[in-house]
């Protein structure tokens, strides 16, 4: 099966990065965010600026019908000023809905350059600050992809099973916003994005390609924020469960905020309301950002990254990696204090029936 | 286990899954009836149907529905009809509307 | 004196196994008629329907007045058998008393009487020899002709035949075998004892001077065996066969005269009526769907043939155009149609309280007035005949409540006649209600499906149900329609349900002659064809009945008339597809064009 | 020196002009890109309505060429068109005194439509593939066994924006519904679905033949465009579609998707357009000086269409346009 994603090559810079944080990654996986900062810098010596100025996007609100559209794009325009006041000029952005909001409103001030005009003068009038375009726009998941064979080189884990050799089965799942809306925005167009495959690819694993792998996972702000929506969100998560289980996949690597939140939990909704679970062991499939996974393969420790918040046990996976871990360490946060460990059920991320006993 | 209850169901799928979908029951009603697949669709029958303007009987989608697979009410919905006979004057492909009536409620009756 | 010979056995039992047979079935059927049809019944036997009922038995189940009217050959052949039998056993049995006097004789002694004759060494009476031999060549004249009918039926007015069932057959071929045994046996007997009239004397004395009398006597007892084993496989096989027909139609005939008639749901009493078709085919020829379309397996005598051995199927019984043309024919008068539309009822009726919910509370009717218009579903689609009723009514002053201009319930009939009767019930009470509510006296409608639903199923006591053709001839006559005569020639179809069904055949003619000259089709009043589109049949393809169309519209266009009138939407939207050359219209229409 | 007409491209339209022309005495020379001539209909098995054999058609138009003495040069394209005459790719410039331009059209590529997946997924064919396959007398899957559900796709590469083909193809349909009730034969126990948005039976007999498939071969018509097409774990095709007449999506797993693909115009009409000064249709097909009187004609004089180069035809009408064509060369050629 040859993919012709070459054709959507993306231009993506090499090093001196203006980081824009997510609102939502930031609670969602704290680790996945520091785990990227850690690795451009200790790892890659990249320079990635985290300028304690920048705001969220606001782009729930704007999709959730709350924020209009010169309020946001006053809001983009001042990130743009303070990238350009902290001497930069890649931007680069945490979460996928960020960067649709930001290509979204690049090319509306292409098309339409009267709004330009019209942010430019709102953000002088409101900051102060002059607007400046980056020279180059590119999601998280761009750079570590950019950098897949660096990494690949300082790997100290393979995307391997150890015990069988076997490549491990990889579910991978882009965000909507990454290349849907803007084929030409996202590595490998909207029908192949190549993004995440290349980074499995390279660093051993192998991509599953299931029918249901470009539909929407159900994340969507106005369907899991109102209840009466809230069924139509599990119900797109299932539809594409069932349509993966048959593949028996190892694990899914997602790179936004809300697709590896929401197919790690609504793995558990389902098996509450419903019963089922997928995944080999009953037990769900883990879900990992692709930060999560970077680490992994750089041999970070897994609770550092914070895997132990994930709704599907990760330690099925990191034994198939042969990664060592503390199961036992599993609720003791970063400065050993214990943080409470979750009641057990079918899908949880309480080991209850592990053997090891949870220091507390 | 109980079911939990988090005060909302998860929406089931309208697709038609022609997978899934178990065809025995419609390609018995097209080997007697072939002619019924020659239906195009063009809501004639539907659009002076005697039932179908008092309540939301649409015959042309309950009998499009039962040639994929899908008899969910089938029965219940043919039974709103009156067979007057009006729609087998306006077929434009001549079809035996009121017989296809009768016969998918004898095929789907039991369902 | 011993009337008692071994060969006499086949005939004794047969005989004994017939009518312990025959006795048995009519207690069965009698006792399980409804109450109400006993009580008719027993009401009806001290009645001049009594003796209307003998008068009709000996006019048509010895006579068969109604075949003479088919074909007088076939009558005659009929005639022949069925009176010439009777004669014989009357005569036969005053010729025994003649002889022997009033005392009792074995049945056997009557029936082989000429074979028994000769040891009494009794004076041979001419009249009795003679006319015993003229009734006996009177009924094998029927036979002759049987066999003619079997290889040549068009000789017989008839071109199609019934296929027989092997049953059938074998109680054909045995009654076949009667007479001329007789004929054998009798004249071998009086060749060895020189007796016997000009037939059977005269052959006798034939064979005795051919044969010699010596070799008769061999051959004399082989003769009588034959003739009563032939009597006897034909009288065991009567009850199971067609020749039910020949005791069951004067059950029949009393039956009807006191009026216990089938109806809509299933009772003993339709057994009278389907075993006493004798499965004559007189019935094929008349339907359209086997002269045009070929279809020879669904015609009354196959559909009751099956319903009596329990092998009617769904097809069979479906496809029917219930257009009444065999009724007409049928020779024995079986209500035909009744009885199609109770077995459908009984295959497609399923009650359901839960049905037709959505007619609650629901009229669309529109406007005032003492006299009711109910189109008709189909006469929605002729919005011609609609425009045509309303100046037709504005012209005669009247003030009209519009039943269902805006669609409504259906009148319940179409679903009748596929069977679901309690499903129909339910929408003739909402219409029956509807009727009530808006308080007309007078019920016109357009369509005789409904005319003949709205007469026979609903309780509209009280309210007068019109055809628009009755309607406007009342307002011709009471002179609140002024129409001018044109010069316009027509023929006029007579719908199904208006003519057979409903009886109306000269309100119709009438109106066309106040506005231009009628042209007759050949089949015309009871004769008349059926368009092709019945609703009663569900089963016939779209093309199957453009053809039926084309051969009825083709014998209407044949009159030369200007324009085929009919007065029933769907004959009309059936008749337009069937020429292209003659214009179609409704009576409406052409009243409508001619109004003053 | 008589006078000399050239024609450029030996499909059906090409071969017959010159048929035409030679009857009438004029010398002609037929050019023709590939090794042999019949274009587009080399590559066709069964011709709709009649299920006629193509190489019964190809046949008798090469045997009566072979009989015309018209002049025939196979494998060389032209590049350049003018008034007096043709460039060939070799560099060769050929004079003449009328030219015809009858090169048809090409076959929509369906790779550009990506999310159908032809070219990347094993199962996902084009009309023109089943044509080779017929040819070939198998037809199969990737793994070589028999389909047990087929669909078809009607409209690919034309009426739609997303891919600039605005116009309808017209034959497209007809071929669908002919490959359809040829599959439906060749496999009695597959089931076969044709998607489609509207079914255009443009010809004589051809709604007989649409309704002959549905009531005869029992192919079920479904009205609503797919989607989607991806690959299942066995091989297979799931696609994903909407039933627009019940108004509900469905979605079933095939064992050959057919994507019946559409006419678009020749890359080599512009460059022709460009050189000579012609005009093109928006589609991209070449403009006949006016659709009735002058429909073989082009704007420039001396150069003249016959056939598919104008817009999407059946093979009757290609070969009727040429006549009409050779008939107004004539015509030209007495008047200049």
């Amino acid at each position: 099966m040859n993919r012709n994603w070459k054709e959507y090559q993306k231009e993506i810079a090499d090093d001196r990065y203006y980081y824009a944080r997510s609102c939502i990654r930031q609670n969602f996986f704290p680790g996945s965010e520091k785990a990227f900062l850690d690795i451009m810098r200790n790892d890659l010596g990249r320079d990635c600026f985290d300028d304690p100025l920048h705001t969220s996007c606001t782009g729930i609100g704007y999709h959730a019908d709350i924020v209009p559209l010169d309020t946001i794009m006053a809001v983009v325009a001042r990130q743009f000023a303070l990238m350009g006041e902290a001497g930069y000029e890649n931007f680069i952005s945490s979460c996928i809905t960020s960067f649709g909001i930001y290509t979204e409103i690049l090319a509306t001030w292409e098309e339409f350059p009267e709004t330009e005009e019209r942010a430019r003068e709102n953000l002088y009038k409101a900051t102060g600050r002059t607007l400046v375009k980056p020279k180059n726009l590119s999601h998280t998941s761009d750079v570590v992809f950019h950098h897949r064979e660096a990494i690949a080189a300082r790997a100290r884990h393979r995307l391997v099973n150890v015990l069988t050799g076997e490549p491990l089965r990889v579910v991978e799942h882009i965000g909507c916003h990454y290349a849907k809306i803007f084929p030409k925005s996202g590595v490998g167009g909207s029908e192949f994005p190549y993004v995440l495959a290349g980074m499995i690819e390279s660093w051993g694993g192998e991509c599953v390609d299931y029918p249901e792998r470009r539909h929407c996972c159900g994340f969507g702000f106005r369907n899991y924020l109102v209840q009466a929506n809230r069924g139509y969100s599990v119900a797109n998560t299932q539809k594409k469960m069932e349509s993966m289980a048959p593949y028996k996949p190892d694990f899914i690597v997602a790179n936004c905020p809300g697709c590896a939140m929401f197919l790690d939990k609504w793995q558990y909704t389902i098996a509450e309301m419903e019963g089922t679970t997928y995944g080999e062991n009953g037990h769900g499939i883990p879900v990992l950002t692709y930060e999560e996974m970077a680490g992994l393969v750089l041999g970070y420790d897994p609770w550092a990254l914070g895997m132990q918040m994930h709704q599907v046990d990760v330690e099925p996976l990191l034994d198939k990696m042969g990664i060592e871990y503390d199961p036992a360490a599993k609720y003791l946060g970063m400065n050993g204090k214990y943080i409470g460990q979750p009641a057990s059920a079918i899908v949880n991320c309480g080991s209850q029936d592990t053997i090891y006993n949870i220091k507390q | 286990m109980a079911a939990m209850n988090f005060g909302f169901g998860i929406n089931r799928p309208r697709v038609i899954d022609l997978d899934r979908n178990n065809l025995r029951k419609s390609d018995e009603i097209l080997r007697e009836m072939p002619e019924l697949q020659t239906c195009i669709g063009c809501g004639a029958c539907t659009a002076l149907c005697t039932a179908g303007n008092l309540t939301s009987f649409n015959f042309r989608r309950v009998h499009t529905l039962v040639r994929r697979g899908e008899y969910e009410g089938a029965y219940e919905e043919m039974n709103k009809c009156m067979l007057c006979g009006k729609c087998r004057l306006a077929c434009p492909r001549g079809i035996n509307t009121r017989g296809v009536v009768m016969l998918i409620k004898r095929k789907l009756g039991d369902f | 004196m011993r009337f008692y010979a071994p060969f006499c056995l086949p005939f004794l039992i047969g005989v004994a196994v017939m009518f312990s047979l025959i006795v048995w079935k009519y207690v069965v059927w009698f006792a399980e008629l409804p109450r109400a049809d006993k009580k008719r019944v027993l009401y009806g036997i001290p009645t001049p329907r009594t003796l209307a009922a003998v008068w009709e038995v000996i006019r048509e189940c010895l006579l068969h007045r109604r075949i003479f009217r088919v074909n007088p050959l076939l009558g005659y052949m009929h005639m022949s058998l069925a009176f010439g039998w009777f004669l014989l056993i009357v005569v036969g049995w005053t010729e025994t008393v003649a002889y022997l006097g009033l005392h009792w004789v074995p049945l056997q002694g009557h029936v082989f009487f000429r074979y028994f004759a000769p040891p009494l060494m009794l004076r041979d009476k001419p009249f009795f020899d003679f006319t015993m031999d003229l009734l006996l060549l009177f009924v094998l004249s029927g036979v002759a002709l049987a066999w003619l009918k079997r290889f040549w039926s068009r000789a017989m007015g008839m071109r199609r035949t019934t296929r027989h069932v092997p049953g059938d057959r074998i109680a054909l071929s045995a009654l076949w075998f009667i007479f001329p045994a007789r004929l054998f046996a009798e004249s071998i007997t009086c060749g060895i004892y020189g007796m016997g009239g000009f037939l059977t004397g005269g052959l006798g004395a034939l064979m005795a001077s051919a044969f010699g009398r010596s070799t008769l006597v061999v051959f004399e007892q082989g003769a009588w065996w034959f003739y009563s084993i032939a009597l006897g496989v034909f009288f065991v096989a009567l009850p199971f066969s067609r020749y039910m027909h020949i005791f069951t139609e004067i059950p029949l005939i009393f039956l009807r005269r006191y009026g216990v008639r089938p109806h809509e749901k299933e009772s003993s009493g339709d057994q009278f009526q389907i075993q006493a078709c004798s499965r004559c085919g007189i019935c094929i020829d008349p339907c359209q769907l086997q002269s045009v379309l070929g279809i020879d397996n669904v015609q009354s005598v196959y559909f009751l043939r099956d319903r009596r051995y329990g092998m009617l199927t769904r097809d069979v019984a479906q496809n029917c155009l219930m257009c009444g043309r065999c009724q007409v024919k049928c020779p024995v008068g079986i209500d035909l149609n009744t009885l199609r539309l109770n077995s459908r009822d009984t295959m497609r009726n399923t009650p359901d309280e839960r049905r037709y919910e959505y007619f609650a509370g629901l009229d669309r009717s529109e406007g005032a007035g003492k006299v009711g218009y109910f189109a008709g579903c189909m006469t929605l689609l002729t919005p011609r005949t609609l425009s045509a009723m309303e100046r037709i009514f504005a012209a005669a002053g009247e003030e009209v409540w519009w039943a269902d201009r805006n669609g409504g319930v259906c009148c319940g009939r179409p679903l009748k006649l596929s069977g679901e009767t309690d499903s129909a019930r339910r929408m003739m009470e909402y219409n029956t209600q509807l009727f009530r509510r808006h308080g007309i006296r007078t019920l016109v409608t357009s369509c005789p499906i409904c005319l003949k639903v709205f007469r026979e199923e609903y309780r509209l006591d009280g309210i007068r149900v019109v055809h628009h053709s009755q309607y406007i001839l009342e307002m011709i006559e009471q002179g609140r329609l002024r129409l001018g005569r044109g010069m316009a020639t027509y023929t006029y179809h007579d719908p199904c349900e208006l003519g057979r069904g409903s009886g109306i055949y000269e309100e119709p003619r009438r109106v066309i002659e106040a506005v231009g000259a009628l042209l007759e089709p050949a089949h015309t009043r009871e004769e008349a064809l059926c368009c092709g589109s019945s609703v009663a049949n569900t089963v016939i393809s779209d093309a199957d009945q453009v053809r039926i169309a084309e051969s009825v519209a083709g014998e209407l266009a044949a009159t030369g008339a200007d324009a085929i009138v009919t007065a029933c939407p769907l004959c009309k939207k059936a008749l337009v597809r069937g020429t292209s050359s003659v214009e179609v219209c409704d009576l409406s229409e052409i009243v409508a064009k001619n109004l003053r | 020196m008589a006078r000399r007409v050239i024609i450029v491209g030996g499909g059906v339209a090409g071969i017959q002009t010159a048929l035409t022309l030679s009857q009438r005495g004029i010398p002609t020379l037929l050019l023709e890109r590939e090794s042999e001539l019949g274009g587009k209909l080399t590559g066709w098995h069964k011709l709709f309505p009649s299920f006629t054999p193509a190489h019964e058609v190809l046949d008798e138009l090469r045997q009566r060429l072979n009989g015309s003495g018209v002049e025939v040069r196979t494998q060389c394209e032209v590049c350049h068109v003018e008034r007096s005459g043709v460039t060939l790719a070799s560099g060769e410039r050929l004079a003449a005194d009328a030219v015809v331009v009858t090169t048809g059209f090409t076959l929509f590529d369906a790779r550009v439509k990506e999310e159908y997946g032809y070219g990347i997924y094993d199962n996902v064919y084009t009309t023109a593939d089943i044509e080779r396959m017929l040819n070939e007398g198998r037809v199969a899957m990737r793994d070589g066994s028999a389909p047990r559900r087929i669909a078809f796709l009607h409209c690919v590469g034309s009426r739609d924006e997303k891919v600039c083909q605005h116009h309808c193809s017209k034959v497209c349909c007809i071929t669908g519904v002919k490959q359809a009730m040829e599959l439906k034969e060749m496999f009695p126990e597959a089931d076969v679905f044709n998607f489609y948005m509207d079914i255009r039976m443009f010809g004589p007999g051809y709604e007989e033949m649409y309704r002959d498939a549905q009531q005869r071969l029992n192919i079920h018509f479904v009205r609503g465009r797919i989607s989607e097409a991806s690959p299942t774990l066995d091989g297979r095709v799931q696609i994903k579609a909407e039933d627009t007449l019940t108004g509900r999506p469905l979605k079933m797993s095939v064992d050959m998707l057919i994507l019946i693909i559409g006419m678009r115009s020749n890359a080599s009409n512009a460059v022709f357009a460009a050189d000579a000064g012609l005009q093109c249709q928006p589609s991209g097909f070449l403009a006949p000086r006016d659709l009735f009187l002058h429909n073989t004609e082009s704007n420039v004089g001396g150069i003249f269409y016959a056939g598919a180069v104008t817009a999407p035809k059946n093979i009757g009408e290609s070969l009727s346009e040429a006549v009409v064509a050779a008939d107004r060369v004539t015509e030209y050629l007495k008047r200049a």
